[in-house]
Formats: C-alpha cells, structure tokens, sequence
C-alpha cells in the first residue's frame, strides 16, 4: 500500500459507509448494519492511518501532494483539491480516525435505547464527520480546508441537533452554527484577500514568501484568519457556544467538541504556521487571548454543577493552551497538546458517559461514591483527570510542559507574553482544582439516590476507554518520535524537568488539594457558593447575553425593519403608483359617458379646430 | 349662376343641420334621421364636383356612397329593433349603460 | 333667370325640409320631412345633369329607405294614433359648435378661388358610369356588393326573433 | 443537412403543449405522459448539448441554424450554443423535467396548466439559444407572459394587512391577493421589456442595422450611446432579475404562484433576466457595463442584503425563499458587477446553482404547501417526525443557499466573491459574505421551526410524507445540488472556456479612455 492509496482509504472509507447509510434505507434502519458499517469505515480509516505513518516515518520527509483542479479560472487553477500528506496529517489523522473509532464503539451501546431510524441517523452523522474531519486534515490548501471546515461544522450542528425533538438542542445546535459561520466570515475573507493579494489559496513557502513582500497583506490575512479559529476553537468571546453544544449525544461531545472538531482551529493555525510567522502582532493576539480563554473557562468551570459542562469548559481552557502556546510561537507544544488532550478530553467524556449512562443524569449532585459500582470508569476518569491536570508522567504533563515552555521563552523577546505566561500557570492550579472537585464529587462520598443502581456498563463502553487509556497515559513518551514524524522544528526530552515544569507540578498539586479541602473536607464550603453569581454573571450575563442581545435587538429588529420598509414603503410606492393610476383611470373614464351624442359632439369640436386652422393656414400662403 | 359654390353651400347647410341633429337627437330613429342628411349632403358633393370637371366619377362614388350609406340603415335599424327588443325603449341615452 | 329663380327656391326649400327632419316633434313627421328632403335633392341632381342619380335616389332613397325608416318607426314605436315623440336635447354648445362647422366651411369655400373659377362641363352619362363600374371600380363594386350581402344578413342576424 | 437539435430543443415543449391542445380535458394521464415525456426529452436533448459542447470546445458557438426572417430590416432566425448557453440549458432541463413531474399531482386544469408551462418552457429554451436579439426578445416574452394567466388561474391568495403611508393604495388593489400579484408581476416585468426594447431599437440603428448578436458584439456602438443605452438594459433584464428596488413583485408572485410556477419562475426566468443583463447588457455595450459597474455592482450588494434581512423577518414559507431568491439574485448581479473572469464564472455558476436550489425549495414548499393548505411557519413544527424525506431535501437546499461547501452554493458564492475582491471594488465582498450569514440565519431557523421539534401539531399529524413522482422530483433536484457542488468542473469547464471570449471587449474598453 503506497502512499495516495493509504491516504484515499483514510479519507474515503467513512465516506463510503456514510454514503451508504444515507442512500439505502433498509441500512440505515438495521441497527447492526449501520453500526457496524460506521466502525468499518472508521477502522478502515484507522488502519489506513496507521500504514501512512508507517510510511511517513520511513520515507521521504518532503510532502507528497496529490491534488486536481477544482475551480478554473479562465482555464488556470483557482484552487485545488486533494491530499497533502506529511507526518502533521498523517498524525492528525490518527488520533482523528483512533478517537472516533472508539466513540463510535462506545456509542453501540451507548445509543441503544434511541429508535432504529434515529440510531441509523447518529452513525451517517459519525461517518460523514470522520470523512469531513478526514478532508480536512489532508486539505492541500487553504480553501479544500475551509470546505472541509464548515463540513465539520454541519455535522457538528446535525449532530449536537440529535434529539431536535428538545427544543434546548435545537437551540443549541442553530447558535452552535450560527456562531462558528459567523466566525467562518474571517476564513472566507481571509481566502479572499489572500487569493486576491498572491494569487493562491495555498500556505507553501512561495505563498508566504509573496505574502511577506505584499507588507500588511500577511497581517490581515492572519488576523482574519484567527477570527475563524476563536470560532471553531472556542475562544473568549465566541467560546458561548460549546457549552450549549453539551446538548447533543455524550459520544458526540467526545468525539467533535472535545477532541478533533474543536481542535480544528489549532490545526489550521499549525498548518498556516508560515502565515502566522510572518504576522507577530496576530501572534501575540493569539497568544493573550487564548492565555485569559484558558484562564477563564477554567474558572467557570469551577463552580458548574453538570459534569458535561465542566468537561466543556475544561476544553475551552485546553484550547485556549494551544492557542496560547501556538501564538508563542510554540508550534510543537500547541500540536502536541492537540493530540495527547485528543486522547485524554475523549477518554473523559466517554467515562463520563459512562457514567451519565449508569446514573441517567448530567447533575454532578445525583452522582457520587460512583468508585465502588464502576471501577472501571472510576480508574479511567481519574486518569483522564490527572492527566489534563498534568500530573508528572501523563500525557497532559508533557505537552502541557511545552506549551509554558513556549511561553517563557517568548517573554524574552517581548515582555507582553509575560500575561499569557502567567495566566496560563495559574490555570494549571485551577485545573487541578476543578477536576479533583469533580472526581471527589462523583466517584467518591455519599451516592445520591440515582446513583445507588448505577453499574459498568457493556464490552462496547468499557473497551473504548481501555484503548483511549493507552495513548492518555504513554503518549507522552513518544513525543520525540511525534517530533520526527511531524519535523517540526524543537526538542523534547521526557526526563528533564524544567524550573517550570516543577512550579505547574506544584501548583497543580495544590490545586488538587484544594479540591480535597473545600469538596471532601467541606471546608469554608460558602466559598464555591459566593462565587458562584460573580461566576454566573460573567458566564451567562455578560458574554452570552450580550450575544443573545445582538441577535435579537440586533438583528431580528433589523430585520423587521427591512422587511416594513420593503413591504410598506418600496412596495408601497409602486402600490401608490398603480393606486394613482386607477384613480386617474377613474376619472378620465367619466368622459366616457356611453351616449354617441356626446363622442360626435368632440369629434365636431376638434373637426371644427382642424378645419379652421387649416383654412387659416392655406389664408396666410399655404403649408411651405 | 351656375356656380359650384352654391352647390357646395347647400351642402355645407345640410351638413351642419345633419350634425346638429345628430349632436341633440336622442332618439336613435332620430339620429339615423340626421345621419341620412350628412349622406345626403355628402353625395350632393360629389355629384356637384362631377358636374364641375370630374365628370361620370363624381356619380360613381356618389352611387357607392348611396349603397354604403344603405347598408349603414340597414344594419341601424336592425340595431334599433334589436335594442328595442331587449330594453323596450331606443332612447340613446340608456345605451351609456355600457359604461358601467 | 327663371331657373334661377327656380333653383333658389328649389335650395330654400331643401334647406326648410332638412330643417325640419330635426326639428319636427314627431317622429313620423320627420321621416316625410328626410322623404321631401331626398326628393328636392333628387330635382337638384336633375339640374347638375345627372339625370341616373337622380332616379336611383327617388327609387332607393325615397322609396327604400323612407319605407324602411317608417317600419323601424312603427315596429319600435307601436303607440298607435298618438305623436310619436322625437325628443331633443337642445344645448346652446352643440348649436354654437354645428353653426361655428357650417360657418367656417363656407368661409373656406367662399375664400377659394379655384373654386370661384369652376365651370360646368357634363356630368356623364348612364353609359359612362356602367363603364366604370364593370371596367376600372370593378373590385370596389363587386366589394361593395358583398357588403350589402353581409349587411343584409347582418341585419337579419341581428333582428331575428329568437335568441338575439 | 445536420439535425437542427437547437430548435429541436426548443420546438419540443412547444409541439407538446400543441398537442395538448387538441386532447380533451378528462385524459388526464396523457396529458400528464405527455409533459412529463416533453420534458424528459428536453432535458435528454440538454444533457447531449452540453457534453457536445464540452467536446467541441465551450468557447466556440455551436450547432449553428440561421434563417432569415425578414431580411430587410436584418431579422433573421439564428440559433448558436456555446459553453453558457449550454449550461443554462441544462439547468432549464433539469428544472423543467423536476416542474412537470412534480406537477402531475395537479387536479385544476392540468391540461391549460402544462399548455402554458411548456409554452413558457419553450421560450426560455429559446432566449438561451438565441443569437438574434429580436429572437431573444420574441422568446423572452413568451416565456415571461403565460405568468399572469399561470398564477393568476391557478395561485393561491394569501393576506396583507394595509399598514404605512400607502395604506390607501394597498386598500385599492386587494393586496396579497393571486390576481394582484399577477398583475404585478407581469406590469413590471412589461414595464422592463418597455425599456429592453427602447434599448434595443437604439443598439440596431447604432449598430448598423442588425440584430445579430454577432454582429452587435462586433459594431462599435458609440460609447455615449452605450452610456444610456446600458441602463435601460440593466433595469429592464434586472426588474426580471429580481433586481432592488423593483424586486417587489417577486415575493408577492412567487408566493402566491403555484409549485410548478414558482419552481420555473424562480428558477429559470429570473436566470433570464440576469443572463439579459449578461449576455446582452454587458457583452454587446462593453463601454455601458464598464461605466455603469459600480453602480450595478453597489445595488446587487443592496440586493443581497436587502433580500436577506426581508427575508429574516417573514413567518410565511414562500416569502422566506421568494427573498431569499431576491438576495441570491444579487449575488449573481454582483458577480456580473466585477467584470472579472471569477465574478462572471460565479455569476454564470450562480444561476445555475440557484436555479437549482430554488427549484428544489419551491418543490418542497409546494409539496407542505399541498399537505398543510398552510404556509405559516409558526403553526408548524415537528414535521421532521412525519415527513422525513421533504425535512432531508429542505436541509439540502438550506445547506446550499447558505453557501455550505459540497453544494453547489458555496462555489458559486466564493467565485463571486472572489471575483469581487479582484474588481475594483473590493469590499463588495465583505456585505457579499455578510448575506451568507444571514442567509444562514433565516434558513436553519426556518428549517428548525417546521422540522424540529417535538411531533407536528395535531391538525397536521396524519399527514404523508413525499410521493412517488415527487420524490424523483426532489432527488433528481437534490443531487444536482450536491454533485455539481462536489465536483463544479462539470459545468465550470463549459462556463470558463467561453468566459474570457465575453470579458475581452470590456477589458479592452478599460484601455480606452473615460466617457464623457
């Protein structure tokens, strides 16, 4: 298996079942079939990934491109479409095809009560996304990119919209849409000022070369860009949807708005790094705001009683790292956080699946002592948990290492970066917090009454989480090999505790017993309490209300008024026009009195006039 | 005292008393009264400007407008016993009916 | 000087006649008054030397049309021994506008010279006009008759009995 | 000789509805096989055009017919097809095939129906391959007229209430009613042929009295007639067009046209009004188009806006597409606007995509429309429980009106926008996108109001889903959609080749100096 056809295989299997599933009814309406045909399609994608870095790491280092014209242009390419395969997506594809051959394992079983027609519809979903998610990880150029990009995102709006029979998901899903295509427009501006200042949709050297020579032209393209990226990587102040997409299929909250779809961004910021480069003022943006995302979902996070909700605002910090880090210049710390939180964000949301599937609750106060019932989960959450709070020798530690590496590095050449910096450590400690508060919560103290029947779940949930627990506990030991394959530029070293390295390590012990004081000790047990409206108004007060505001005064009188103006008054006017026409009608057509008298009577006047001027004229010498 | 414009007087006189009775007849026997004098006078043209050089022309087109002039009769008093027949009365006035 | 005379009185009187064809009260009266109308321009005809004419107008016009004029009369006016009413609606503007048509006509043919230099020649004979109409106006004549035709059967059509 | 397959295309529906004529009313399935097989024919006839043109070379005319018609005054009876031609072809194919089969639930008259769709067909056929201006004119009537007796008969009538400084005007004319925008429709569509004609009396004796549109192309009209000559164009194609401000007979038309008629009329005839522009506009008056380009371009981002946010505010099903076509229409003005190779592909793209996509919404609005009786969207809700199959078709043609990549929206979209940001005038891009947004908005909250939520409301609890012919309608729609999305190159090729050919004249008016 060379190359392309590991590549058509990674991207095309989940295409197939997806297409499949959709076309043919009596398919998607055979449970088996329609899961089964979907995992297919994603171990498929999976295996064939794998062959590719297999290849990847063996071959030639440069990228091979495979690529066809898409759009003409007076018979010249616009753009392209086609695979771009280098060990950056060929890495991305599989922790992509990994994650969600493992949701879609854990969602057999975990989608069993929902009707066959609904069940065939959650895997076309599945599949459709792996392949989008797919297209857009091989995209050749920035435009295939953002086609795959709102891919994602309509999969991401079908799926959070599952249960559309709720009208809270159906909410969801619209403004989960509307906020990302609201973002998007700085993607496609972006493809535009790009194209138009160089001519190209690509991110090669030549591209960015020219782009660098056009003086701001990179700038804004960057910036434009980036707006994208806070859309589809949640980023204060477009982070209010993620939240709400919380609606949707636990599973799916694994697989599209924790681990791969949400990390889409990250992944065009790391795909047009040379773009980036070239803007530091863009940069820097980056960097600040995803340092006070991180700071700040992390907070709200703290007091969220819905362990689905925490997990989201968990991933909007995560992202705001990567954000960070990449803005920092810090592009192997951002892309190697992408893949380990991947795997760990996932693994969490699939445990605590598990765990609402057990308990039939997202409410973290009808868990609790859950560690007695579900051993399994128990030891995956805690992992997971450890691992995003960074604790030495996980996953998270590592990559998250990177990142305030990244970060202290960049303060030496612009003081400015000291404010991610910092934001960003003091994160680390509310992580731990956070998260220990959660485990002691559910799995620990008291079980509440939903939880007294609660039990481990089937091979199809618990397995998913075993293979997830791999790559969250190892992965951190092949950073140097992930280094390699994607031959990005850094060094990584697994035994070399940096000053620090051993600060966030403190810190985020503190944190966790901070978590152990205030959740399981009970101590100064009004403090969660009173924080909780500063909490509450930040969230839903102020950023999420400020939007609703701007949608309802905004646009939906905007519209209104439109509409009137088009209806009373444009129309109004040709209204008037054909009034006013009827009404002159209506008076000329009382000179149509009906008696032939009165006709022979006008006749003879103007018979009169004509005769008398003509005899008037012939008097004074005739016509000449 | 053979002049033509004699002829063509008496015409004009005709004429004029033709219109007037058509402009203030309102009776549709009556108007294809007065119709018949603007015929009339019409033809009394033609025959005098065919006395007065034309020649057998003049009578030729006075005989055409004789036959047309006989048809347009014919086809009004049809008209009128028709209008008679629906409305029983032939007074023009409510022939405006097809004004509204 | 006689026919002079002769023809003044002959154009008097066809001017009293026209008169009263729109002026008579009565309908039936105004019929005979267009009957003496059509027959003093029939005399006049005669004296323009167009002798046919003048037969064809007594023969049609006073024979055919004043006939029909009098059945549409009678058929549509069946009042039998009262006036028959010929109601006028008599406007100082349509009779400023007919007398303001009449006047300005005869001031064109009063002011024409051409006209004024006229002189009579014959008016051809009975031959003449056959010749014309078989040989130059035939497809006018032969239009013409179907003309008659269609306004025959038109008329027919329209005042048959029945379903009108 | 060689089969003349232009006029053959054209004569098909035309022989059809002939022969309609002489059926009697009660053999309904006739009437029916025969539409259905007029079109299919038609659409089989397009489809071999169009790949014949491919292979031919799209940039070169084709298929040429030419016959006089009355020579004296330069009239003759030319038919050619290039690469653009042929692709509004193919979309008028496919339109029409999905129009008569989704008509033949119709039960009203369905013969006087389909007579006047396949007469309107046949003239819309004919404006695409029309190169004689007073051909394209004579074919551009006749498929704008049967409008009024088409909605007029067989319409709906809806309610406006008389509100605003016009109230008295609107308590005049009945409002809202099917004879009304009927009427509307066809006053201001006439008013626009008023001045297409003007325009093209001035273009013949400028232009060395023919009406070849060859020959036109290639007389120098004077540059200050063109100056005048082109608005009069671009108002009179654009009223059909949809273009703001006189694109307010297109809601109240297309709301109140039944399923068939509307899927046609938005589909296919506004296309006329745009490829008028176009095609005549701005091909044969270079120096018009040029002058004129900010203008027409600044009032087609008006137009997408305009429509967008109308759109925005409605609660009935058909105002919300029948704005929604005003404010794609826009785009296609837009793209034309740019004078670029990209704005024109977009715009060429446009048409065809919308074309498309309306059909397909009309279809489906038709098709709830026939089930419900009821076009107001708050008392829908849930539908996506009963009738699956429309909800999946709806969200296809939603996806593509906003410009959703695997549908053919989104290309046509981004080469206009493209287009525009190569133009001179950028930012036309910026409002471009915005109205994709918005777009957006009405779209999927529509699509959540009808189709999501807990089961339909219990009046409409009992009702089916798609049909039989209806489901072929919509799926043949809905793939198009879909394909010519994935892979644009199947239309784009026939579209670009001839493009350049079209622009080089107003590229070298750019050359030439400033009209005075």
């Amino acid at each position: 298996m060379n190359l392309f056809n590991a590549g058509l295989v990674a991207v095309f299997a989940p295409l197939v079942a997806a297409l499949l599933l959709f076309v043919v009814q009596p398919i998607r309406y055979n449970r088996h079939l329609a899961g089964g045909l979907s995992a297919l399609g994603a171990l498929a994608s999976f295996a064939a990934s794998l062959t590719l870095v297999a290849l990847r790491m063996g071959g030639d280092p440069a990228p091979a491109i495979y690529e066809s014209t898409w759009l003409p242009e007076a018979g010249r390419s616009v753009a392209t479409i086609g695979m771009h395969l280098d060990g950056i997506s060929a890495s991305m594809l599989v922790v992509v095809s990994l994650v969600a051959l493992c949701v879609q394992l854990f969602s057999l079983e975990y989608m069993e009560t929902e009707p066959d027609a609904d069940f065939g519809r959650y895997f076309t979903w599945q599949s459709l996304f792996l392949f989008s998610m797919a297209a857009l990880v091989v995209a050749p150029n920035i435009l295939q990119l953002f086609a795959a990009w709102e891919l994602v995102g309509l999969c991401s709006y079908l799926l959070i919209g599952f249960y559309y029979k709720k009208p809270s998901a159906a909410r969801a899903a619209l403004k989960a849409f509307w906020v990302t295509k609201f973002a998007d427009l700085g993607l496609l501006i972006g493809l535009l000022v790009q194209y138009g200042a160089v001519g190209s949709v690509g991110w090669d050297p030549a591209t960015v070369t020219a782009m660098q020579a056009t003086g701001s032209v990179a700038t804004v393209v960057a910036a434009l860009y980036f707006l994208a990226v806070m859309g589809k990587s949640a980023q204060f102040p477009l982070h209010v949807w993620l939240p709400d997409a919380m609606e949707g299929p636990t599973p799916v909250s694994a697989l599209l708005h924790a681990a791969t779809m949400v990390a889409a961004g990250v992944y065009l910021i790391v795909r047009a790094y040379p773009i980036f480069l070239a803007a530091p003022s863009v940069m820097l943006a980056m960097s600040l705001i995803g340092g006070f995302t991180a700071l700040f979902a992390a907070l709200i996070a703290i007091n969220q009683t819905d362990i689905k909700r925490v997990l989201a605002y968990s991933t909007c910090s995560q992202l705001g790292y990567m954000v960070a880090s990449l803005g920092a210049g810090g592009l192997f710390g951002g892309y190697f956080h992408l893949a380990t939180h991947a795997f760990f964000k996932a693994m969490l949301f699939l445990s605590a699946g598990s765990v609402i599937h057990a308990v039939h609750s997202n409410e973290i106060s009808h868990m609790g002592g859950l560690s007695r019932k579900m051993k399994l989960t128990t030891f995956t959450f805690i992992t997971g948990a450890a691992a995003l709070a960074g604790l030495p020798g996980l996953a998270g530690f590592f990559s998250k290492d990177q990142i305030l590496e990244a970060l202290l590095e960049a303060t030496e050449h612009n003081t400015l970066y000291w404010a991610p910096f910092l934001m960003c450590l003091a994160t680390v400690g509310i992580t731990a917090y956070y998260m220990s508060r959660v485990v002691f919560l559910v799995f620990f103290g008291e079980p509440s009454e939903h939880a007294h029947h609660a039990s481990e779940g089937g091979i199809a949930m618990w397995a998913p989480l075993l293979i997830l627990a791999v790559p969250s506990i190892a992965a951190g030991y092949f950073g140097s090999a992930f280094l390699r394959l994607t031959g990005i530029e850094g060094e990584f070293h697994v035994n070399h505790i940096t000053p620090v390295g051993g600060l966030a390590f403190a810190l985020a012990f503190g944190g966790i017993g901070l978590g152990y004081a205030l959740n399981v000790l009970k101590l100064g047990a009004g403090l969660g309490t009173a924080l909780k409206p500063v909490a509450d108004f930040i969230e839903y007060g102020a950023v999420d209300r400020a939007w609703l505001a701007g949608y309802r005064y905004g646009m939906l009188a905007l519209s209104r008024g439109f509409a009137w103006t088009d209806r009373y008054i444009i129309d109004g006017l040709l209204n008037a026009i054909g009034a006013s026409v009827l009404s002159i009608a209506e008076w000329v057509r009382g000179l149509q009195t009906g008696r032939v008298s009165d006709y022979v009577y006008v006749v003879m006047i103007g018979v009169v006039c004509l005769a008398a001027w003509s005899q008037l004229v012939s008097l004074a010498g005739g016509v000449q | 005292m053979m002049d033509i414009r004699i002829f063509l007087s008496l015409a004009v006189v005709l004429f004029t008393i033709g219109v007037y009775g058509v402009l203030t007849r309102r009776n549709a026997v009556g108007i294809l009264l007065s119709i018949e004098l603007l015929a009339n006078a019409v033809n009394l043209n033609l025959v005098a400007f065919g006395h007065f050089g034309a020649g057998a022309v003049g009578q030729v087109f006075a005989l055409f407008s004789v036959a047309l002039t006989v048809t347009e009769v014919i086809v009004g008093l049809a008209i009128v016993v028709l209008l008679y027949r629906t409305r029983q009365d032939i007074t023009v006035d409510l022939a405006s009916e097809m004004s509204r | 000087m006689l026919a002079n005379i002769a023809l003044i009185v002959l154009c008097a009187w066809t001017v009293v006649s026209a008169f009263f064809v729109v002026a008579s009260k009565n309908l039936v009266h105004g019929v005979f008054w267009l009957a003496a109308m059509l027959l003093n321009t029939a005399v006049i005809y005669i004296a323009l030397d167009a002798p046919f004419l003048a037969s064809i107008q007594v023969i049609l016009y006073t024979g055919g049309v004043i006939t029909m004029m009098l059945f549409g009369v009678m058929l549509t006016l069946r009042q039998s021994g009262t006036i028959i009413p010929n109601p006028s609606q008599h406007s100082p503007g349509r009779a400023t506008v007919a007398g303001l048509f009449g006047l300005t006509m005869l001031w064109a043919i009063w002011t024409t010279p051409e006209l004024a230099a006229m002189t009579p020649t014959t008016s051809g004979s009975a031959d003449e006009i056959g010749k014309l109409f078989l040989g130059q106006y035939m497809i006018p004549f032969e239009a013409l008759s179907v003309l008659l035709l269609a306004g025959m059967i038109g008329a027919i059509v329209l005042a048959r009995k029945g379903d009108a | 000789m060689i089969f003349p397959i232009l006029s053959f295309i054209v004569a098909t529906p035309a022989l059809a509805a002939l022969l309609l004529v002489f059926l009697p009313d009660e053999a309904k399935t006739a009437i029916r096989a025969i539409s259905v097989a007029a079109s299919a024919v038609a659409l089989a006839g397009s489809i071999y055009v169009a790949q014949a043109v491919m292979a031919l070379g799209p940039a070169q005319f084709h298929f040429h017919e030419r016959y006089p018609i009355i020579p004296s005054l330069g009239i003759n009876y030319i038919m050619a097809v290039d690469g653009w031609g042929a692709s509004l072809m193919l979309l008028t194919g496919l339109i029409i095939f999905a129009g008569s089969v989704a008509s033949t639930t119709l039960e009203n008259r369905p013969r006087e129906f389909y007579i006047f769709l396949l007469g309107l067909v046949a003239g819309v056929f004919g404006v695409f391959v029309a190169q004689d201006l007073f051909v394209f004119f004579l074919f551009y009537e006749i498929a704008v007229l049967p409008m009024y007796l088409l909605i007029g008969i067989w319409g709906s009538t809806g309610k406006v209430e008389s509100k605003g400084p016009f109230a008295w005007a609107m308590n005049q004319l009945d409002v809202g009613g099917k004879e009304y925008a009927a009427m509307k429709l066809t006053l201001v569509l006439l008013g626009g042929s008023a001045l297409i004609l003007a325009a093209m009396l001035g273009m013949y004796f400028a232009g060395g009295h023919t009406f070849d549109m060859g020959e036109l192309a290639k007389a120098s009209i004077p540059p200050n007639l063109q100056w005048w000559l082109f608005p009069a164009l671009w108002i009179g194609f654009g009223a059909l067009a949809g273009l703001f401000p006189f694109h307010t007979w297109s809601p109240d038309g297309h709301a109140a046209a039944p399923t068939a008629v509307s899927m046609l009329h938005a589909g296919v005839l506004m296309k006329l009004g745009a490829f008028g522009v176009l095609r005549v506009g701005m091909v044969l008056l270079p120096y018009g188009a040029r002058d004129w380009a900010f203008t027409v371009g600044t009032v087609a981002v008006i137009n997408i806006l305009w429509g967008a946010m109308s759109a925005m505010a409605q609660k009935d099903l058909k105002y919300i597409i029948a704005y929604s076509s005003v404010s794609h229409m826009g785009v296609v003005l837009l793209g034309a606007a740019t004078l670029t190779v990209n704005g024109w592909n977009g715009a060429m793209f446009q048409m065809f995509a919308h074309g498309i996509m309306t059909g397909l919404f009309f279809a489906l609005v038709g098709l709830i429309y026939d089930r419900t009786h009821d076009r107001w969207i708050p008392h829908m809700g849930g539908f996506a429980n009963i009738m699956p199959f429309i909800a999946v078709f709806f969200t296809i043609g939603g996806l593509s009106s906003l410009g959703m990549p695997g549908t053919a929206g989104f290309v046509a979209e981004f080469l206009v926008f493209l287009g525009a940001w190569q133009g001179p005038h950028a930012w036309w891009a910026v409002p471009g996108a915005v109205g994709a947004l918005i777009t957006a908005v009405y779209v999927l909250r529509g699509i959540k109001d009808i189709f999501w939520g807990a089961g339909p409301p219990p009046q409409f609890a009992a009702l089916p889903d798609a049909r039989g012919a209806e489901r072929v309608a919509l799926v043949v729609l809905g793939t198009a959609l879909i394909v010519f999305g994935v892979w644009p190159r199947l239309i784009l090729d026939l579209i670009d080749a001839a493009t350049p050919l079209y622009l080089s004249a107003i590229v070298a008016t750019q050359a030439a100096g400033v009209t005075p």
